[in-house]
């Protein structure tokens, strides 16, 4: 073992298994993180304790749920600097988006309205924008690749212009690693009184964020790559635009009234959370938050760069060995090996017990601008160390040995 | 690891189909042909078929991907040129019940030859889609071209 | 303690608590069960030893994820008989019923056309109808009540014309906790063409479902009313009409390719998944099967109808008591005390321990067809038992000494 | 159970005035009024003012609901009657931080009156709503009227 041990690596029983018979070697933290023992356990006593229905009830048992489920918003709401009330529920990061999409998109794009979008947006962030564009006529305008294979911004400056009504980016690409220049899109995005939906399912698990400073309109992630259970996001929102929007689903729990077949909105969130939530979901992100905070964003930060400060030199001294971006890392690295398709090298490390990801990473179009059908991505994670870094390394190595010999 | 195992998947002429693949390019006559994507990894096969008096009398394929999709649609083209609709129908079947573990008529294996080599991807379900996309195109040529075969 | 035992009471850690200082009589199971003890602690190993992505991974440790939430479907599947392309994971009956509206209804719901709809409709199988006609100009059209206080099928067949293209329709009534005609009014649906979309979230928990022999087109319900974790539900389609819809929501994990700007989609059901599933609420659900197989509707029929067979008759011999709906009740009981407001009511109960719902039930269009402005509503599940009964009745009691002194 | 608390939620006067409310019944002439939802339950409360030069000259509600919220609105009446606009939006305030545990200042907690009895609501967290909706509709009815007092 070197310098770099992992953080709190004994939280997770998962990565204590093994897979084709060597212990696991977890390196795809950027689809789905383990989540810690502890927070099942404590999910598992909210169970058997406290679990009742949320809202709607007059009895102390339900009340106690609807405190610990607003409790949950609470450390949302304050986990990224914004205030409960813009903290909406969702199923995920995914939904967050569509949400978006379809309450504030439908009401406010319009034909010949454009769309500025990042070539390297996770589907998630594409396919909305482009059926919305598709259905009512609008333009998608897309961000191109700089000759370091990260986002021009040189180019980007010239897609803005007055029918710009949307810049839909996410701040972490989950292919590229790298850190997207948010700030300086957002700011290009509200000179022309673009709205900005920021995509943070890839930032989120990995640095502090600050909705207000970074001023974004709406901000989207996922719970079940920060720790947390799976079918739970959550979708931030500026309250004043939140208020003007119309709810994109119906259901129990939303309206404030229903009279003579018309139908008025609770306020926000609860305009925007349709039917029962889960509730268990939403109290096992904020038990996700509280674990995150007490392990603390600098060590996070530090510890992922320290990962890839080790990983990424020996990656690049390997002349079969393709980096895709030259941006700094944050814990995510995609590369492929000279003349072995992608799938075939994860088969390889499969057998070694390294998992990582080999496809398109739902980034078809980042994946055509790049002129590859695929690559590997390894990605990396608190709990993740030195060893792990050397395991994949090694894999690399045999890999390609197997392929060279056999052809 | 069991370098053993990877052997059993990636044999000679497994390799050998993918780094020489046959018929590989676009037919200059074709009558029939389809493209299969393999959504996981956004790996993409197209099948041209010449298809004369209900024989093909010629196969080629395009499109991307790893050894196993490679492999397993060159040695497909090989082994269906010559052989009637049905007998290519029957063969689709037959592989794809072969590499998801399930049995297969005899018959319809012997007419496999080679190409049922790709079979042994059965042990490595996460691979199983690479192998048989390239029948799926065949299968869905031949009923683009001529119909299903119950009408 | 009579003669009607609750089945498995021991399994739900949560019903031993205490509220108010009393023991908690749980009396909301309409609104959501308790988990059982050994379903959590089957999640935590789940978490502890296999978690990890769906879909799209090459690697051996999220293909056994994926077969875990593969087979997850399989056992919906064959718990409502269905086939496993025809199930698609939802996070709960409310997004499963505005799936429905987004998808099937915008294509195929135009203006002049109707909608048929049960008076007693949840919101969640209201509204997204109601909406969606409000923006086509479509008509909404009610079945009401007959003088028992169930659906009147006389005036009902009134509804059904050449513009019918849609019944929608719950199978049990979460307020009243009958058995709505549903064989007869899919059949009158069917007859003018109109598709059938079923409600079967409060009748999934309370008896064997068969949808094909039930004929409806669409049947959404929740786990978390059926001993399932929050945050999953079902939408199960039939095939043909699940391959003609267009996908409602987008996101990784629905493309079937993506080329020169144009999407083509997955298959179904991954067609309507878009982004990461609630991969382990799914297979919470599918524990959640397994466990009910295990006990039995014939055993779950059984028992919830002696529970009602003692109460009702104590309940309807208590002059002060106006009881909603005359019909066979499935668990499900409303209503009124004479001259007490129901949330009075439900106050007082709670310092009993008696935990009940008080309120419209997220169905005012049946509150305003009652004439009440809000009801009592006391649930009934496997592990109630004649003591929960005999509680309530005299919760009832001493409420109606309380406020007949006071007053 | 303790009946005792629940002597202390439902004590005398509030059985008087959910059962007797005064001002019950919309005012012939008002200047200002709001309708206000409890979507938890579905009760509706809607106030009626007659403000004359800032002065709350009369008051009056309907609407249905629970024996707390009837008399909360009930006792909201007689308290209003005659107080100016900002004490009124000033006892809205003292009366929903009260319910709601938190502080108010002695001024606006004295102009409450009798009607700060309804605080006890605070002791049941289900009921806080039932008892300040009727204070929601005073404030919402004198902001459509008067504009916010900062504007
Ligand atoms: C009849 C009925 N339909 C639909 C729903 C909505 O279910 P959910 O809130 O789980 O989405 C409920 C329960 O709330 C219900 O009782
Ligand atoms: C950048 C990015 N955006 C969005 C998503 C979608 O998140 P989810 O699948 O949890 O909805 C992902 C992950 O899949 C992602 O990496």
């Amino acid at each position: 073992m070197g310098s770099v041990n992992a953080l709190a690596k004994s939280d997770f029983p998962l990565l204590r298994r093994s897979v084709n018979g060597q212990r696991l070697c977890y390196l795809d933290s950027a689809a789905t993180t383990p989540m810690p023992q502890a927070i099942g356990e404590k999910l598992q006593t909210f169970y058997a304790q406290s679990y009742s229905s949320v809202h709607r009830s007059v009895n102390s048992l339900g009340l106690e749920t609807t405190n610990a489920y607003e409790h949950a918003r609470s450390k949302v709401a304050k986990f990224i600097n914004a205030d409960p009330a813009e903290v909406i529920f969702t199923s995920g990061a995914t939904a967050s988006l569509n949400l978006v999409a379809e309450s504030w998109g439908r009401e406010n794009i319009h034909q010949g309205d454009e769309i500025v979008l990042a070539v390297s947006e996770h589907h998630s962030n594409f396919l909305p924008w482009q059926q919305l564009a598709q259905a009512v006529g609008a333009k998608l305008r897309l961000i191109k690749l700089n000759d370091q294979e990260e986002l021009d911004l040189i180019q980007a400056k010239s897609l803005f212009n007055e029918k710009t009504k949307l810049l839909a980016l996410a701040q972490v690409s989950n292919v590229l690693g790298s850190e997207n220049p948010v700030a300086e899109l957002i700011s290009m995005a509200h000179q022309v009184g673009a709205i900005c939906v920021i995509d943070g399912a890839q930032a989120i698990p990995h640095e502090r964020i600050d909705v207000r400073q970074m001023d974004c309109d709406f901000y989207a992630f996922s719970g079940h790559k920060m720790l947390g259970p799976t079918g739970i996001g959550v979708l931030y929102g500026k309250k004043a635009l939140l208020e003007q929007m119309p709810p994109a689903h119906f259901g129990g729990g939303m309206i404030n009234y229903l009279d003579h077949g018309q139908a008025t909105w609770e306020a926000v969130p609860e305009k925007f959370e349709a039917g029962t939530p889960n509730t268990v979901g939403a109290i096992g992100l904020g038990y996700a938050i509280d674990y995150l905070n007490k392990i603390g964003f600098k060590n996070i930060e530090q510890h992922n760069q320290e990962l890839m400060n080790y990983l990424l030199p020996k990656l690049a001294a390997n002349p079969g060995v393709k980096i895709y971006g030259q941006g700094q890392k944050l814990g995510v690295v995609s590369f492929n090996l000279a003349g072995i398709h992608p799938h075939d090298a994860a088969t390889l490390f499969d057998q070694f017990g390294v998992e990582v990801r080999a496809g398109h990473h739902c980034a078809l179009p980042l994946m055509q601008e790049l002129g590859i059908p695929a690559s590997i991505r390894a990605s990396f994670y608190i709990y993740n160390d030195q060893a792990d870094c050397d395991r994949l390394l090694e894999a690399i190595k045999q890999t390609q040995e197997f392929f060279n010999e056999s052809c | 690891m069991s370098l053993a195992d990877m052997r059993s998947l990636y044999q000679a002429v497994v390799l050998d189909h993918a780094a020489h693949p046959r018929h590989k390019g676009e037919l200059s006559d074709y009558n029939a042909a389809s493209t299969v994507h393999n959504p996981s990894c956004g790996d993409t096969i197209k099948l041209f078929l010449q298809i004369d008096q209900d024989k093909i009398t010629a196969a080629s394929f395009t499109g991307s991907g790893c050894t196993i999709s490679q492999a397993s649609a060159s040695l497909l083209t090989e082994a269906v040129i010559g052989k009637t609709t049905a007998q290519c129908l029957a063969m689709a079947k037959a592989f794809s019940n072969l590499a998801t573990g399930q049995e297969a008529d005899q018959k319809s294996i012997a007419l496999l030859g080679d190409s049922a080599i790709m079979t042994t991807v059965m042990q490595f379900p996460a691979r199983i889609k690479c192998a048989t996309i390239s029948w799926w195109a065949l299968d869905e040529a031949i009923i683009k071209m001529k119909g299903h075969p119950n009408d």
